[in-house]
């Protein structure tokens, strides 16, 4: 993690705690309720259950009933009512239980909480955090393996959020939460079992801004959440091959730090871009289009894209395992582009 | 909000709506608006029981609710003429008007949807421990979306300071209400939720103005929701090109007998207190406000180009 | 079907079941399932009532539904063993499996997600003036999604043969019913739709039994759909994770007692029609059956990943 | 309209009749309704009042109640209800009334109707059709004016058809009937208004075949729905200039006839991609990544996008038709392409 990102209070960044990606964001949580008393959790499970993948357990126990809510399955009506609430000034944060469940609500957010603000004329502001665990990996099938975070680009209005690890969890559900603009949180279910080092104390890490994970000079890797994580290693594969791939954890697809990707891009001429979701009209697709507007002269071969293919999730491990990107799709991707 | 307001404000909102039909005629006004003509007593009537604190949500039908909340005509007709001034700076339009200091929350172009909004609302004003409650219309048709449903059932549980009114007018656009609900008694809906639910004359203001009292006062103390229907009639068309083919003109003449506008008049003339010469003045009153609004409407700028491509985030 | 039947049926699906909770277990088997170890009358009674050409469509939790209907265990062992023998080629797992010829027209991994699925087959059905039924099982918490509202208001006013059978075992995961309904009779909620609602003993097979063959010569007659409400308790976790903290070993020792194959065991043998050793024989050949399950989900190939990436179109 | 993709019966082509959009629509749905006792309508106000635009006219006297079905406003059940007529072997063709409300069906459309086939192995055809009034232009502000085919790219099982002309609405329509799977039909409700020549009798287009609507040397310009015809204007200016444009009208997005295009390409070598919708995550950045993977090496410049821009769409009409593009705008990006 690159720390001049991290602005924290207390020395933040002195002294280091391993955690779990999970208590990372609970941390977070915690925190942010501790501060704001217009910050509470509503969503299916939270409570005495801590959700279906443990992030709020103790919560309850913490902040009571009325502030970590155990809903009804009621998904439309939930984030609607997130949505009632957060205009008049809560800060609801709401978990959707598995991100392919937000199909329920798809009215309410993109109708509702991302038109509201501009369509009453700068009246509302609907400062309200959905998170949804997303991704394949887990063997749950085809409705609960879901990442369809490019379905929210297309919608003005809501902001996108997507960390890679530990400590940008943390950092980046602070700032979403703190967010006046409705956020879609992602968090992907592999990643929750992932423990890392993570800065002691308070802190934030601002929306909009990537994250180079690592340098290097023949050949940009653009990822985010699970996939940065396998471009990180895809990048230590190709630099046991002398290949130098410098790996771009965007963090948050809106905003979108385009700057840092083309200032890579200027550099190695060659990109790589990954995501875990479907191929066609995903999220690569938009990244790609935005460097050619933008770093056209940079780019010395065409843009390659390392997805899943364009097929509902299979639930036999075996063929998860195949359709899912892995560092050695993204280091086969890069390789050949290196050597293009 | 007494009896002699609430007429006048049934006027202003008949009078302003007759300007906004003639003005879809003659093509003064684009895109589309839906009128609640005939259907003045429920939103007059359920604002007049409510404090101006209190919140309210709204529908694709909604200018009588707001400008029964207070709203501005000047500001509503600039909104619909898509002009700066207008509530939502011309942005919305008919469908989507809001204005937050008064406790207006949106007239909303999707059908229902404003149902959980409004329930969310009492939830932000529950965990306050504040006392206001929001009142939450919607159409007979709406009471088939599935946020309805939802919306109650938490509303329910949660004890949550809400009066949902359903206008029932009859039809959902041109649908009758018998084509769609095998019980067409929507507050029979409450029943399922542990909720009260009261069926209501909505063209009686008083009525409507008392069923909600009770609700309100009822959610203030921790009581909970109500569901409330009013039943009611719009005597135009759903929107301007309408053709009215499924009804008759035989029952639009049986619920024109029943103006609540007149009926408020007439009862109020009969009581003596209202005269025909107050009436008429207060008519008068009401159409110059309109024609004033008219004009502000007209004399107001539309919002420049660049302004349109600003204001998505906060 | 016959008392008998049903019993060995009940056993195929706890023995199923036991042997997929082994499974998971020890790491065998990977991903998620959700078992029905306590809910088995509610399957049985309820496919026990049905013809064979009727339709069934299931959550979640949906191995005992589907077994009732005739599944063979071989093939929904081999689906969850993730193989091309099984039931959705092992592309669906133990929440999307299906057998279109067996009229079992698949579990579901969206709670609610099959009501209004259930309602269209039944509404095919009715446009073909056929007289099959359709049975849509859910859960309490599935009676919260704005689907449930919205399929059995159609299916009300259109009068379609199905029948909505909700197995309320008083939790959705760890919400208990009293938590999310003000009215924790989910039977109650059939009224708001002008449909008869009867809440049921869901661990009594016969009642089951008896209560889904009304709705569905109800249904066959052209007299529309029926919600029933079952009440009965998942005896074991939500999924293989749950520590189930949000309920009582005592609450649980109860339901235990009056697990329902047990009961229909009892009864059996208190009315003659079944001896000890004839159960024991049942319940011996039924462990062999799901061995014999076992052994052939195991010899089974997994799809090639090539047909992995087959099969989205038509 | 390029007449050899037009499959008819009886010599369909022979002869042109006059029609409004709405009225081959029409017809469209009439021959399949007459051909196919499976086929029925679902919708809001579909029979006496013949739909909200309507579309469906007359229908209710021809083929009576139980196949021009007015629904309640449910359009989650609605949809999940014709997803399980369906797969009984129905045709239902459902009208969501505003494509902007197809929010509230999203999980039933993503998560049952694209899934079913695959994830049952291959038991379920979902032969489904949903008819989406589209687009803007009509002033009916935030909620009435989308254009949301770009989330329906991404959900592998689906279909995406998009016509603009008459002629393609009857012809496509019907094809999408006859289709085995669920098919997203998009309908821009400002061309339902306008007239046009369609052949005289039956025929079905199919879908996949891109239409090139005009040839030229100079510029590609690839749009579908309403955009196509702003297209074809935008080419008649630029010949005016002495600026050769071939439009291609796309017809359905998925499938996609990309040979069509690239083939274009590879002969003017510029492009400018247009769609009705916002820029973020839209048709053209799929489009875009598409050609720079199959036509890179005749790519002369950087593709040209011309999108709304990432605004909820505004009422006053003055502000939409501002945003909204028109071959104005589409003559300008390809001129300064074509120029560069
Ligand atoms: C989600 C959604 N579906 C459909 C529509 C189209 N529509 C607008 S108003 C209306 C009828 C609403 O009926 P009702 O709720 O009874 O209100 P009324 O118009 O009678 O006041 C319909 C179908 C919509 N705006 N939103
Ligand atoms: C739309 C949706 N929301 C949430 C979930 C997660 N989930 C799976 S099962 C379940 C509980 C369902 O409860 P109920 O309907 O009572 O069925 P039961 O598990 O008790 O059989 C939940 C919340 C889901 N699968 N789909
Ligand atoms: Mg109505
Ligand atoms: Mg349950």
């Amino acid at each position: 993690m690159s720390n001049q990102d991290v602005s924290g209070s207390g020395g933040a960044s002195d002294r280091f705690r391993e955690l779990y990606f999970t208590e990372a964001l609970r941390e977070a949580l915690a925190e942010e309720m501790e501060r704001d008393p217009e910050v509470f959790l509503l969503g299916e499970d939270m409570g005495v259950y801590g959700g279906c993948f443990g992030v709020t357990r103790g919560l309850l126990e913490q902040f009571g009933p009325e502030r970590v809510r155990d809903t009804p399955i009621s998904e439309a009506g939930v984030v609607g009512l997130a949505v009632g609430a957060a205009i008049l000034g809560a800060r609801p944060v709401v978990e959707v239980m598995f991100m392919d469940f937000i199909t329920l609500a798809m009215d309410q957010i993109a109708n509702h909480a991302a038109k509201f603000r501009y369509m009453y004329g700068e009246q509302a502001r609907v400062p309200l955090v959905i998170r949804c665990p997303a991704g394949a990996g887990r063997a749950y099938g085809a409705t609960h393996s879901q990442t369809l975070e490019a379905w929210f680009l297309h919608v003005p209005g809501l902001k996108v959020v997507a960390p890679a690890t530990a400590a940008d969890a943390k950092g980046l559900l602070k700032s979403a939460i703190r967010d006046d603009n409705p956020v879609i949180f992602l968090e992907n279910k592999v990643l929750y079992q992932s423990r890392e080092w993570i800065p002691d104390g308070e802190f934030t890490i601002p929306l909009g801004r990537a994250r180079r994970v690592c340098e290097g000079g023949d050949v940009t890797i653009v990822a985010y959440s699970r996939m940065a994580r396998e471009a990180e290693k895809a990048a230590s594969i190709l630099a046991e091959e002398g290949i130098g791939a410098e790996v771009i954890d965007l963090r948050s697809l809106v905003p979108l730090d385009i700057d840092a990707v083309v200032a890579s891009v200027t550099k190695t001429g060659r990109v790589v871009l990954v995501e875990e979701g479907t191929r066609t009209g995903g999220v690569c697709a938009e990244l790609g289009m935005r460097l050619f507007e933008e770093a056209w002269d940079s780019l010395d071969a065409p843009i390659q894209r390392v997805t899943a293919p364009d097929i509902p999730i299979p639930f036999a491990p075996e063929l998860e395992a195949a359709v899912i990107p892995t560092a050695a799709d993204i280091a086969a991707a890069a390789r050949a582009l290196a050597e293009s | 909000m007494d009896l002699l307001e609430c007429y006048r404000l049934m006027w202003r909102i008949r009078l302003f709506e007759e300007k906004v039909d003639q003005f879809f005629g003659d093509g003064t006004l684009r895109g589309t608006s839906h009128l609640c003509v005939g259907q003045e007593a429920t939103a007059v009537g359920a604002c007049a029981a409510l404090r101006p604190t209190d919140y309210v949500t709204s529908t694709h039908r909604g200018h009588g609710h707001f400008l029964a909340k207070g709203g501005d005509p000047r500001r509503l007709m600039a909104e619909l003429f898509g002009k700066a001034t207008g509530y939502s700076r011309g942005r919305g339009g008919s469908q989507h008007m809001a204005c937050y200091a008064l406790g207006f929350l949106g007239s909303n172009g999707i059908t229902g949807g404003g149902i959980p909004i409004a329930t969310g609302a009492a939830l932000a004003i529950q965990r306050r421990r504040q006392s206001h409650v929001v009142l939450c219309f919607f159409g007979d048709g709406a009471a088939n979306q599935g946020v309805f449903h939802e919306a109650l059932n938490l509303a329910a549980v949660w004890k949550l300071p809400v009066i949902y009114l359903c206008e029932n007018n009859l039809y959902a656009m041109s649908t009758p209400v018998r084509a769609t609900f095998a019980i067409p008694r929507i507050a029979a809906r409450a029943a399922a939720y542990g909720m009260p639910g009261h069926t209501v004359d909505g063209n009686d203001l008083q009525a409507v103005r008392d069923a909600v009292a009770e609700a309100a006062s009822r959610a203030r103390d921790g009581g909970g929701p109500t569901l409330l229907e009013c039943q009611t009639y719009r005597l135009v068309g759903h929107s301007k090109s309408d053709r009215r083919v499924y009804r008759t003109r035989e029952e639009e003449e049986e619920w024109r007998a029943r103006d609540p506008i007149l009926r408020l008049g007439n009862a109020l003339l009969a009581a003596g207190e209202l005269t025909e010469a107050q009436a008429a003045q207060i008519r008068e009153e009401e159409a110059r406000e309109i024609e004033e609004a008219v004009a502000f409407a007209r004399q107001s700028p539309v919002l420049p180009a660049e302004a349109a491509l600003e204001g998505v985030y906060a």
